[in-house]
């Protein structure tokens, strides 16, 4: 049988198109540190310790955990180096929740990054090989077909995407930490940004980001004597579907519906909307976020864009907020931006989130996906066990 | 620990060259193996599959999503996967029955390093400011960690050659094998240098393909049906990147992982280890303090063929089938990871 | 001169590979040299796939029946692309198009080009215009583009389960 | 089924990444640029080649540097007969420990020597600096053994 466990300390470094001032060490270094100092725990007290990222390529640094043990005082302990492609923030903390659910250890802890200055996420995640086709533009190229068949499926008005793209922007700006800050953005300014791969316009698309999030996890005896209050994990799930397969839905990927199922079962929340009190979703281009309202049952299907256009999805007056970090579309180091969800998931129900929390937050669902959405990783947190 | 069992296990052959095999190629094999083995149809028939692989073996992003593809992950299926050899999706698989969240898992391994040139693709594994602008590659900084030994008179240079001629002639019984011979000590001693102190011979082979197995827990097992082994213990550590700060001539990791596996709490009577290089198996061995009557890598290990993310795997397999042959009652097996053994894995396996 | 500080290195990772296609994929290069498409069926779900990899990756078993596919295709989504692609000649705006051939079961992705960008849409017909024979390789670049013809458009629901002839349930 | 040609092709997976190195790595390089190799003290006060950011046992920041000299000991070596083209030196060399003099624990770089005759554990080199150091660990062209005459 599992046991309990929760967050009881979280670290992030702010995020930024280049963090010029540290090593990949040093990076990793200051998420780790901040979750210790918020736990107020040392090095010492840590028993495991997960590393997540993004394929090696970004920084040419090979199985990264071999060079990174001394940063995260590893030395002489278990570590562990988890990669489900974009979703492998929120794997890595569901991999460093179950060391403790399996009552092998007492407190983890969870670290992931990226640092894509040191690379071109283009060429790292597209390099040419022998014999294949190479027309894909980078991310936005493979799912700008998926996103014209949500419109064309859901009716949904051109300006939805607009849309998300404003409200996460001005949310990001109230987190300090975030990469874009930008608090007076318009949907003018975004309808006339750059088209990249229609429909998606260059301010409809995450940034390229720095950064590193960490997490300690413990267990139920030493989380109710941690300092803080602790995010009691009250469910975690993942799910894989093969990338390409005949009948593969790609608007509606099942492997998302399933994951949702699984997470939303254990911790008994039966309508979505209704039952959390907020969502951190890894919506890395805007229509991402009414694809997704679907895909995990906060709407109908070809409904969702109606509650982005109602506001429903909003910091302010919204009843389901989501991103209120300001979520990829403000902050986007890869490897890191699951576990970043995740942690912001436990932020708000910890009731620390600063100027972008949700009054009373007590459930909120942290969410990743990765590779063409065929992975899935999710959790809800809670104030109570 | 809950014991955890093993009820199927099957690896490729050790090719130095799968040549016009892709991922799923190579994987599928193994996959079907396992399955027959315990009976099911595909993976949809476990709770959780995890595996390990490395994308710079190839040189391409994302190998691992291509593996997905062998599995028939539709409907969508639990599914993990760590940049590590498999022996380390073990571990993460085993984690998840211990918390109750399956009670079953399929774990695979897969590597074809023939494309690449492998001992300078791991030197690129280094701290990327002193060590990786080098290009000083793994076999070097083996040869510099056997060089202490011999000059601290730990080991002659005529026991790494019984630790190939051992393997070589062990490697006979594996249909598997790369290497298989009965090279004499003196036969070895007399090959030139390759990298001093070390011959080929000291060096494990590069080889293409994937091994597989399938845990469950004792309940699903009896349910299933088949022969299994326990695995009553595992543990991981790892030691400090800097190579000058560790003793190179012993290895503290795999010591801590064989106390917290519970390696000493009986007899070893089988070892599987985990040495790329001959005299690594010495360093081991005297880690684990395996006793004298144990017998060390009867497959010939990885000096009879390396599957690079997968011989990890191979070395919990290995003792499997000799438990489930009758051949062991307590085995140990050992997967290492990272240059001059900095990470190491221990797990005990014992009779049913 | 203590205090002097560098922030930056350049590292530059230079490693050579030699890649080696898969079966399935070799098969499947072959023909295209010789301008012949071929996809692969799955022997459990039937499903047709192309370019085949070797396996369904729905049933997750191996594919060994091979299908010979017609070069007409459907359009299943598209993006228009307003960048360069790194190493490409093709310029900017050019449609990138998720196509299914006739015959076959899922999309892959190839240009779509002698078409008006603001009228090509879901359901679209096209065809594939090769290049010059003597310029095959094994490549499915022998395609340079897929072009609009003049077929009506299918329906939506019927996207990727036309038959080799490009018929589909109910189509008169 | 049709023929399955064996389709093989080279290709070159490259990237000139650029690395923010910072403040202990950053204090190193601009060192080696004025031909001086700078360790830094570790927790239990040993001074450790080259500076390490983070002390491998109580993992803490590290930041004291210490000056070392460009000479020292051959702790281990190994003998590349076949040098691979992305080795430091194209002709046969080792590679070896060194332990410079005012350092606790060896550093690793190439020696170039004659031969495997003239290397054994204990052997004095000394570092042979490029002719225009930019900031970097191969700043060091190589280490060579010092002339036995030189230690009479």
């Amino acid at each position: 049988m599992a046991e309990q466990a929760a967050v009881i300390g979280i670290g992030q470094t702010r995020y930024s198109s280049k963090r010029g001032d540290v090593s990949i060490a040093g990076l990793v270094r200051e998420a780790a540190q901040a979750a210790l100092t918020d736990a107020e725990l040392t090095w010492a007290d840590i028993d495991a310790v997960v590393l997540g990222k993004a394929p090696d390529m970004f920084e040419g640094v090979i199985m990264p955990e071999c060079y990174l043990v001394d940063a995260l005082g590893g030395h002489g302990k278990p570590m562990l180096r988890v990669h489900t492609a974009g979703s492998v923030g929120g794997s890595t903390a569901v991999v460093a929740a179950s060391h403790v659910q399996s009552g092998t250890f007492q407190r983890v802890l969870a670290v992931t990054f990226e640092k894509q200055s040191e690379s071109n996420a283009m060429w790292a995640l597209s390099n040419p090989q022998p014999f294949s086709v190479h027309l894909n533009a980078g991310a936005g190229g493979y799912f700008a077909p998926i996103i014209r068949e949500y419109i064309r499926r859901s009716g949904a008005p051109a300006d939805v995407g607009i849309k998300v793209a404003v409200k996460d922007r001005r949310q990001g700006a109230r987190n300090p930490l975030s990469h874009l800050q930008l608090p007076d953005i318009t949907e003018e300014e975004v309808a006339q940004s750059m088209m990249l791969w229609d429909p998606i316009r260059f301010l409809e698309a995450c940034p390229s980001s720095d950064g590193a999030c960490a997490m300690v996890i413990a267990s139920e005896a030493l989380s109710k004597v941690a300092p803080r209050k602790p995010a009691w994990i009250r469910g975690a799930a993942m799910r894989s579907e093969p990338t390409m397969y005949a009948g593969r839905d790609e608007v509606d990927p099942r492997a998302g519906r399933d994951c949702a199922a699984d997470v939303y079962a254990q911790a008994g929340v039966t309508d979505p909307r209704r039952d959390l009190d907020c969502a951190e979703v890894y919506v890395p281009f805007s229509w991402y976020e009414p694809m997704w309202l679907e895909n995990l049952g906060f709407a109908d299907t070809g409904q969702g864009w109606k509650l982005t256009l109602e506001g429903a999805t909003a910091l302010d007056g919204g009843d389901i907020p989501w991103n209120c970090s300001g979520g990829v579309l403000s902050s986007n180091p890869i490897g890191a931006s699951g576990m970043i969800r995740f942690a912001e998931a436990a932020r708000q129900v910890r009731g620390d989130a600063g100027d972008h929390q949700v009054e009373g937050a007590r459930l909120a669902l942290g969410h990743a996906y990765g590779g063409g959405a065929q992975f899935f990783a999710m959790w809800i947190v809670g104030t109570e066990k | 620990m809950n014991p955890v069992a093993v009820v199927a296990y099957s690896q490729s052959e050790c090719r130095a060259d799968a040549g016009a095999m892709n991922e799923v190629e190579m994987i599928m094999p193994q996959l079907q193996a396992v399955y027959e083995q315990v009976g099911i149809d595909n993976a949809q028939d476990v709770d959780f599959v995890c595996s390990g692989s490395c994308d710079y073996l190839q040189g391409a992003a994302f190998a691992f999503v291509a593996g997905v593809d062998a599995l028939g992950a539709v409907p969508p299926i639990c599914e993990s996967h760590v940049e590590m050899d498999a022996a380390w999706a073990l571990y993460e698989a085993i984690l998840k029955i211990r918390a109750g969240h399956a009670q079953s898992a399929l774990i695979y391994g897969f590597g074809k390093s023939s494309p690449g040139e492998l001992p300078t693709v791991l030197s690129q594994q280094l701290d990327p400011y002193y060590l990786a602008p080098l290009w000083v590659d793994s076999i070097a900084l083996a040869a510099l960690q056997a060089r202490l030994m011999l000059d601290s008179g730990a080991i002659s240079e005529r026991d790494m050659a019984a630790v190939v001629s051992r393997a070589r002639r062990s490697a006979r019984n594996n249909p598997a094998a790369q290497f298989a011979g009965d090279a004499t000590i003196e036969e070895v001693l007399s090959e030139p240098y390759y990298l001093s102190p070390l011959r080929r011979s000291d060096c494990c082979p590069v080889s293409d393909g994937a091994s597989a197995m399938i845990i469950c827990t004792v309940d699903q097992a009896r349910a299933w049906g088949c022969p299994y082994a326990l695995i009553t213990g595992i543990d991981h550590r790892i030691e400090t990147h800097h190579l000058t700060l560790r003793d190179l001539c012993d290895s503290s990791s795999t010591r801590q992982a064989a106390q917290t596996a519970g390696a000493g709490e009986g007899h070893i009577d089988t070892a599987e280890l985990y040495a790329p290089f001959s005299h690594q198996e010495i360093i081991l061995r005297r880690s684990l303090s395996l006793p004298s009557d144990c017998i060390v890598n009867p497959s010939g290990g990885v000096l009879a063929g390396n599957l690079m993310m997968a011989s990890g795997l191979s070395r919990v397999g290995e003792v499997f089938r000799r438990i489930v042959a009758g051949d062991s009652t307590r085995g140990l097996a050992h997967a290492t990871s990272g240059p001059c053994l900095q990470h190491n894995l221990v797990a005990v396996l014992e009779a049913a | 001169m203590a205090d002097d500080i560098i922030s930056e290195m350049a590292a530059p990772i230079y490693l050579p590979y030699r890649f080696t296609a898969g079966r399935a994929p070799a098969r499947f290069l072959a023909q295209v040299r010789r301008g012949v498409l071929t996809g692969q069926r799955c022997p459990r779900c039937e499903k047709v796939y192309v370019p085949p990899r070797g396996s369904c990756a729905a049933c997750g078993v191996a594919t060994e029946e091979e299908v010979v596919l017609p070069d007409k295709a459907t359009v299943e989504s598209f993006t228009i692309v307003y960048l360069p692609i790194p190493n490409n000649p093709i310029e900017p705006p050019y449609i990138v198009a998720n196509l299914v051939l006739d015959g076959a079961h899922i999309s892959f992705i190839h240009l779509l080009s002698e078409c008006d960008n603001q009228t090509v849409r879901i359901g679209q017909r096209v065809q594939a215009v090769w290049k010059d024979p003597e310029d095959w390789d094994y490549a499915l670049d022998n395609i340079r583009y897929f072009r609009p013809i003049d077929e009506g458009d299918v329906p939506v629901a019927h996207i990727g389960h036309l038959d080799v002839d490009g018929n589909w349930e109910g189509d008169t | 089924m049709s023929q399955a040609d064996v389709l093989s092709q080279s290709f070159e997976l490259g990237f000139t990444y650029t690395r923010s190195v910072g403040p202990v790595v950053g204090r190193f390089l601009p060192a080696m640029k004025q031909r001086q190799i700078l360790g830094i003290r570790g927790s239990d006060g040993r001074v450790l080649v080259p500076p390490v950011e983070f002390d491998p046992v109580s993992a803490e920041a590290l930041s004291e540097f210490v000056p070392v000299a460009s000479e020292g000991t051959v702790a281990s070596w190994s003998w590349v007969y076949h040098p691979r083209d992305s080795h430091p030196l194209a002709h046969p060399f080792a590679w070896a420990f060194i332990l410079l003099d005012g350092a606790d624990t060896p550093l690793l770089h190439c020696v170039d020597a004659r031969s495997p005759e003239v290397l054994h554990t204990g052997v004095r080199v000394i570092a042979r600096w490029v002719d225009e150091p930019c900031g970097h660990i191969r700043d060091i062209r190589c280490f060579t053994p010092v002339p036995e005459v030189a230690d009479g």
